[in-house]
C-alpha cells in the first residue's frame, strides 16, 4: 500500500463513491433519471478535484492538465456533435477508453512493481487483462457499429490456439503478479495478447448483438477500474467500479432477455447460425403494392391510426417527417397513435428516444400489451421499417426463431399498410407472412421518402 | 489497504449496484448503461495518481494516454448520458403538464365556481389530486417499461 | 480499522439493508422485525472477544452479563423467527399444494387421456403451467400485503 | 486497534456478513423468508465458532462457555414455551438483550480505554448510550406489554431536566471518549442516566403503539452492535449491525404509516391527548343484541359468510374456535371467507399469524381492497372483536383520528353480526356507529365463548 494521502482527501473520495451510488439510484427511474446523472457529475468532479492535491502526484502536474485538456477536449466535441441516433457506438467507445485507461494505470504499477504487494499486484494484473479485453472489445465493436468494419469473423475455429494463447496469458499475468520487479517486455506480451483477446470476443458477433455485448463490456470495464482502485489504495473507485459491474452484469442479462437471446448464444455464435434450419421453410407468395397517394388517403380518411415504427425508421432518419405526418392528420381530426415494440430498433429504448428527439408526445406513444388490446379498434395500422416485431410467424410458425415472442398484432387493424426499401429481411432474417396478408399493402421505398410523399399526397388533398 | 477490508467493500458496493438496477424499466436500460459507463469515469482520479508518480518515458508515456482515455471516458460518457436523458426528459415534463392541466380542467368541471366549497370537500380534493398524479408517475414507469 | 475503510462500511451495509426491505409486504413487518433482531446477535461474537480479555472482577463480571444477553439475544431471536416463520410457510405450502392440485386436475380436464397431445400442445401447456405458478407465487405476494 | 485474528477468523467473518444479507434479503419475501432465517442463522454459527479461536480471547474461557449456557439455555426454553400471539413482547425482550450486550462490550472496552484510539473511544461511548436507551427501553416495553406493569407516564412534564440531563450525559460521555484512561465511577454514571433515557422514552407509549417502538429500538440497538463493532475491529458485526440499523428504521417508518401514525406523534405524545378533541361527538344510541344461537342460524342458513377478525380475537385466543366454527359453516355449504384489514390486532400480519396457526387456509383469506369489492354480495358478516377496523365515523367524521383510513365496509354485507364483552372501545378509544347501525346486531361475551356457544348451537341443529 503507497497511499498515504490526507483527511480531505478521503473525505471528498468518500462522499464521490456516496454521489455515485446515489445518483446511480436515481438514473434507474424515468422521472429523476437526468438529476441522477448530474448528482453522478458532481461525484466526479469531487473525485477529480481531490486527485489533483493527492500526495502521491509528486510531479507531471503539466502533464497531467494537458492529459486532461486534450482528452476532455476531443470528446467533449465529439459527444456532442455525433447524430444521437448513433449512441451504442458512442457508448462503446467511451466505456473502452476507461477499460483502456485501468490498463494503463496497471501497467504503470506493475512497472513501480516494488512498491506493491502481493495481493495489489494480483488484482493488478486481473484488472489489466479484464481492462484491456474490455478496451479492444469496444473499441472493434465501435468501429463495426460505425461502419468502419465490415462483419467478419475472423478468428473463427482456432480453439487451440486459443487455449495456448490463454495459458499463455495467465503464466504471463502469474510471473507478473509475484515477482516484485518490472518485466517490460512481459508486460508488453501480456498486454498485446490481452488486447487480442478483446477483438477475438467482439469479432465473431453481429452488429445487432452489439448492445449486449457493450454492456458486458461496461460491466468488464467497472470490474477493471475496481481492481486498479484496490492497486491505489482509492475506495472510491472500488466502490464506483463494483457498483458498475454489478449493476452492468445484470443490466446485461435484462437487455440480452429483452431480444430474447441468451448471453451464451451470443458469445459463442453468430445469429445465422442458430437458426439457419427453419430457412427452408421460406416461401414468397403474393405482395399488395401501394403508392404514396393511395396511403396517404387511407389514413386520412380513417378514425383511428397507429403507426409502428422499427429499424427501418431509425436507419432513414425519418422520425420528423413521421411527426410531421402526425401533425397533419391530427388537424384532419384524425387520432394518431404510436405503438412501441421493447425490442423494435437495435437497443432498448431506441424507438422511444427517437421519437422523443422529434417530439412525438409522451401520452401517445403505448407499449405492446396496450395497444394489441385496442388493435381491433384501429382503422389503419402504418408499419415503417418494422419486419420482426409485427412477423406473423413468431405466433405459428414453431420453428421460427422468433417462436414465442409477442408481436404488435397489426393484422387485427383494419388494413395494414407498411414502408419499406425492398424485399429486405429483418434482423432475424426471416420472411414475413405479414407482407401477404390480404389486409396489408407495402409501400416501397427509403421510410423518409415515403413518408415525405405522403405528406406532401395529404397537402395536395386541401 | 487490508485485503478483507477490500472483499467487504467488493461485496457490500456489488449488492448496492446489483439491488439498485433490479426493476429498472427496459425503455432506461441504454442511459443507464450509458450514466454507469459515465461513472467508471471514475478512473480518472486513478489515472491522474499514476501519472502523477510515473517515472521514466515508458510509465510516462503510458500515464499520459491512460488520463487521456480516462479524461475522454468522463466527459464523452456525461454528454452523451446527459443528451439522452434530456431527451426523455422533455417528453416526461410534457406529459406531467398535460396531466396536470386535465386535472385542473377536471376540477373545474366538478365544481363549476366553487369558491365556496367547504373545507372537508377541499380536503378530499387535494388527497385526491395527490394520489392521483402519484398514480401518474407509476403510470410513467409501467408504460415506459 | 481505518475509520474512512469504516464510513465505506457503515454506508454500503446501511444502503443494502434499506433497499433490501424496501417493497417488503406488510404481513412481513413483524418477521423480518424479528428476524433483524436475531441478525444483531451477532453482538455475540463480539461479546465473546470483551469477555475473552476482559480483566479484573469488575470486567468480567460486566463480560458474563453480556456474553449471557447477547446469546439470548440470538437463541431467542432465532426460536422466535423460525416459530412465527413456519406458520407462514404452512400456509404458504398449503396453497401452493392445493394450486398444483387445481392446474393437475385441470390439465386433465382439457385434454382427456391425453397421451398422444402432439408436440407444440404439450410444449405450450407446459409453458403455460409455468406462468401460471409464477403469478401465482406473485400473488402470494401481493395477497399477504 | 486491537485486534489481531488471524485469516480464517476474518474469512469466516466475511462469510458470515454475507449470509447475513442473503438472509435478510430471502426474509423479505413471504416465498423464502423461512429459509432466510435458516441462512442468517448459518452465518450466526459461523461468525460465533470463529470467535472462540479468536486471538484477543486470551482467558476465560469457560466463563464465555458458562455465560453461554446460561443465556442460550434460558432464552432457549423461553422463547420454545412463550405463546405465539405474546410475540411483540419477545422481540422486544431479545432485542433490548442484544442492545444491552453491546453496551456491556462498550463498558469492558472502556475500562480499558488505553488500548483505543480516539475514534474507537467515540464510537464506543456513542454506542453505549444508543444500546443502554434500546435495552432499558425494551425491557420496559416488554414488561408493559406482559402486563407486568400497567401503563403510567412516570415522567411526564419535566423537559428542563432532561436537558440538563442530556447535557450531562453528554458531557460524561465527552470525558470518557477523549481521556485514555479509565474512569469506572464516570463510566457508571454515564450508564445510569443512559438506562434512564430508554425509560423515559417508553414511559408514555400505550401498549398499542409498541411494535413501531419496539422496531424503533431494534434498528438502534443494530447501530450500537455496529458501532461496538468498530471499536472490536469486527467487520461482521459492523455490517450486520449496520444493516439492521437501516432495515429497522425504514421498517419502523412502514409500520408507523400502515397503523397510520407519525414515529413523531407517538414519541411525543400519548394516543389520548392527540383526539382527546373529537370524543364529544359521541352519543350513544340503540344496539341490537343477539344470542349465539339466532347468530348460528343466521349463519348456518346464509350462503356467503365473511369473518372479520381484530384485536378482541387475539385477546379471546378464539382462533382455534374460529377455525371449528368455520369448517362446520362449509359442511353445510356455507362458503365462508376471512377479511382482513391490514392494521387488525395489534402488530402487521397478526390476524393472518393467528389464522395460520389456527390451520385457516391460506387462500380464504383476503385483504382488504379484495374483499371490499365482493362485500354487496356477502349475506352475513361476522365481526370477532374488531372495532377500528369496522368504524364507520372513519368514513363520515372528518374530526375522527381515524378519517382517511380505509375500513372493511361491513355494512354493505346483508347483515352483521358484532361478538364484543361489553361497551368497550377499540385501540382508538372511539365510538363505533356500525354497533347501532340498522344491519347490526351485538353478540356479548368474550370471543371464545361466544363462537364456541355458536358451534354448539349448529350442531344442534342437525
Ligand atoms: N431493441 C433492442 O434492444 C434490440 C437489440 C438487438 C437486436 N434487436 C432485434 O432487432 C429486431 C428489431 O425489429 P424491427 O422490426 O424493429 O426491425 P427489423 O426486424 O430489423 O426490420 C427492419 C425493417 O426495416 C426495413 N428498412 C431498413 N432500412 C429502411 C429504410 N431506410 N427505409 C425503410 N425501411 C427500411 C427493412 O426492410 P428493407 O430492407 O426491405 O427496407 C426491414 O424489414 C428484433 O429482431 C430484435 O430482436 C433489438
Ligand atoms: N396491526 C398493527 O400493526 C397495529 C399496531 C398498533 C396499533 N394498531 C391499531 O389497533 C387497532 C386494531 O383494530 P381492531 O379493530 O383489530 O381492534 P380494536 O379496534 O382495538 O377493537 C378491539 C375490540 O375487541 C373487543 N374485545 C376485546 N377483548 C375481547 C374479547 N376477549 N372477546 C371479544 N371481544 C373483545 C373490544 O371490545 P370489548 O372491550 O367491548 O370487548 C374492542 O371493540 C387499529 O386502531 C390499529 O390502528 C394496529
Amino acid at each position: 500500500m503507497i497511499n498515504s494521502s490526507s483527511f480531505f482527501i478521503d473525505l471528498a473520495y468518500f462522499f464521490s463513491a456516496a454521489l455515485f451510488i446515489y445518483g446511480l439510484r436515481r438514473m434507474s427511474s424515468p422521472i429523476s433519471a437526468r438529476t441522477g446523472i448530474w448528482i453522478a457529475a458532481t461525484g466526479m468532479l469531487l473525485a477529480v478535484a481531490a486527485s489533483f492535491s493527492h500526495p502521491n502526484i509528486t510531479g507531471n502536474h503539466w502533464l497531467i492538465l494537458i492529459a486532461m485538456l486534450i482528452g476532455g477536449a476531443l470528446s467533449f466535441v465529439h459527444a456532442k456533435r455525433v447524430d444521437i441516433s448513433d449512441m451504442p457506438q458512442m457508448i462503446a467507445l467511451y466505456n473502452g477508453l476507461g477499460g483502456g485507461a485501468a490498463a494503463t494505470i496497471a501497467a504503470v504499477e506493475l512497472l513501480r512493481a516494488a512498491e506493491h504487494g502481493a495481493s495489489e499486484r494480483i488484482l493488478g494484473v486481473v484488472g489489466a487483462l479484464i481492462g484491456c479485453i474490455a478496451f479492444s472489445g469496444s473499441l472493434l465493436a465501435f468501429a463495426k457499429l460505425s461502419g468502419f468494419i465490415k462483419y467478419g469473423n475472423w478468428f473463427s475455429n482456432r480453439q487451440t490456439a486459443y487455449v495456448a494463447m490463454m495459458a499463455l496469458v495467465l503464466m504471463l499475468g502469474f510471473i507478473l503478479a509475484f515477482s516484485n520487479t518490472a518485466h517490460p517486455v512481459l508486460l508488453l506480451m501480456f498486454f498485446a495478447l490481452s488486447l487480442l483477446f478483446g477483438f477475438i470476443m467482439t469479432s465473431p458477433i453481429a452488429a445487432a448483438d452489439m448492445p449486449v455485448l457493450i454492456s458486458l463490456y461496461n460491466a468488464a470495464a467497472g470490474l477493471a477500474v475496481a481492481f486498479e482502485g484496490y492497486v491505489l489504495g482509492n475506495p472510491a473507485m472500488m466502490v464506483a467500479g463494483t457498483l458498475v459491474c454489478a449493476a452492468g452484469a445484470l443490466l446485461t442479462r435484462l437487455m440480452a432477455r429483452a431480444v430474447n437471446r441468451r448471453l451464451s448464444e451470443i458469445l459463442y455464435s453468430g445469429f445465422g447460425i442458430a437458426h439457419s434450419t427453419s430457412e427452408d421453410s421460406v416461401h414468397y407468395g403474393h405482395v399488395n403494392e401501394v403508392d404514396a397517394f393511395d396511403a396517404a388517403v387511407t389514413m386520412a380518411f380513417a378514425e383511428r391510426v397507429v403507426i409502428v415504427p422499427g429499424y427501418g425508421m431509425a436507419v432513414a432518419q425519418a422520425q420528423h417527417k413521421v411527426q410531421e405526418l402526425t401533425q397533419l392528420l391530427e388537424e384532419r381530426g384524425v387520432d394518431v397513435q404510436f405503438a412501441i415494440h421493447p425490442v423494435a430498433g437495435r437497443m432498448p429504448g431506441h424507438m422511444n428516444v427517437l421519437l422523443a428527439e422529434a417530439g412525438v408526445a409522451y401520452e401517445k406513444i403505448h407499449d405492446l400489451s396496450e395497444i394489441n388490446n385496442e388493435m381491433s379498434k384501429i382503422d389503419v395500422a402504418l408499419v415503417i421499417g418494422a419486419n420482426d416485431i409485427v412477423n406473423l410467424s413468431a405466433r405459428t410458425d414453431e420453428k421460427s426463431p422468433l417462436h414465442g415472442m409477442p408481436i404488435l398484432n397489426v393484422d387485427e387493424a383494419g388494413s395494414v399498410i407498411v414502408l419499406k426499401r425492398g424485399d429486405g429481411q429483418g434482423y432475424a432474417g426471416l420472411d414475413n407472412p405479414l407482407l401477404r396478408h390480404e389486409k396489408t399493402r407495402v409501400g416501397l421505398g427509403d421510410a423518409k421518402r415515403s413518408v415525405q410523399d405522403m405528406i406532401s399526397a395529404i397537402k395536395s388533398l386541401d | 489497504m487490508d485485503a478483507f477490508v477490500a472483499l467487504y467493500l467488493f461485496m457490500l458496493a456489488g449488492i448496492a449496484g446489483y439491488v439498485l438496477i433490479a426493476n429498472v424499466p427496459s425503455i432506461l436500460h441504454t442511459p443507464l448503461l450509458s450514466g454507469s459507463n459515465f461513472i467508471h469515469g471514475v478512473v480518472l482520479a486513478g489515472a491522474m495518481v499514476a501519472l502523477g508518480h510515473a517515472e521514466g518515458a515508458l510509465q510516462i508515456s503510458i500515464g499520459f494516454i491512460g488520463v487521456m482515455a480516462a479524461t475522454a471516458n468522463c466527459v464523452g460518457g456525461y454528454v452523451v448520458t446527459d443528451r439522452m436523458l434530456a431527451m426523455f426528459e422533455t417528453s416526461a415534463k410534457r406529459n406531467q403538464r398535460r396531466l396536470e392541466e386535465e386535472q385542473r380542467l377536471l376540477a373545474e368541471r366538478n365544481n363549476p365556481g366553487s369558491v365556496d366549497a367547504d373545507v372537508a370537500d377541499a380536503d378530499a380534493d387535494g388527497n385526491e389530486s395527490e394520489q392521483d398524479s402519484s398514480n401518474n408517475k407509476h403510470d410513467d414507469g409501467s408504460r415506459a417499461s
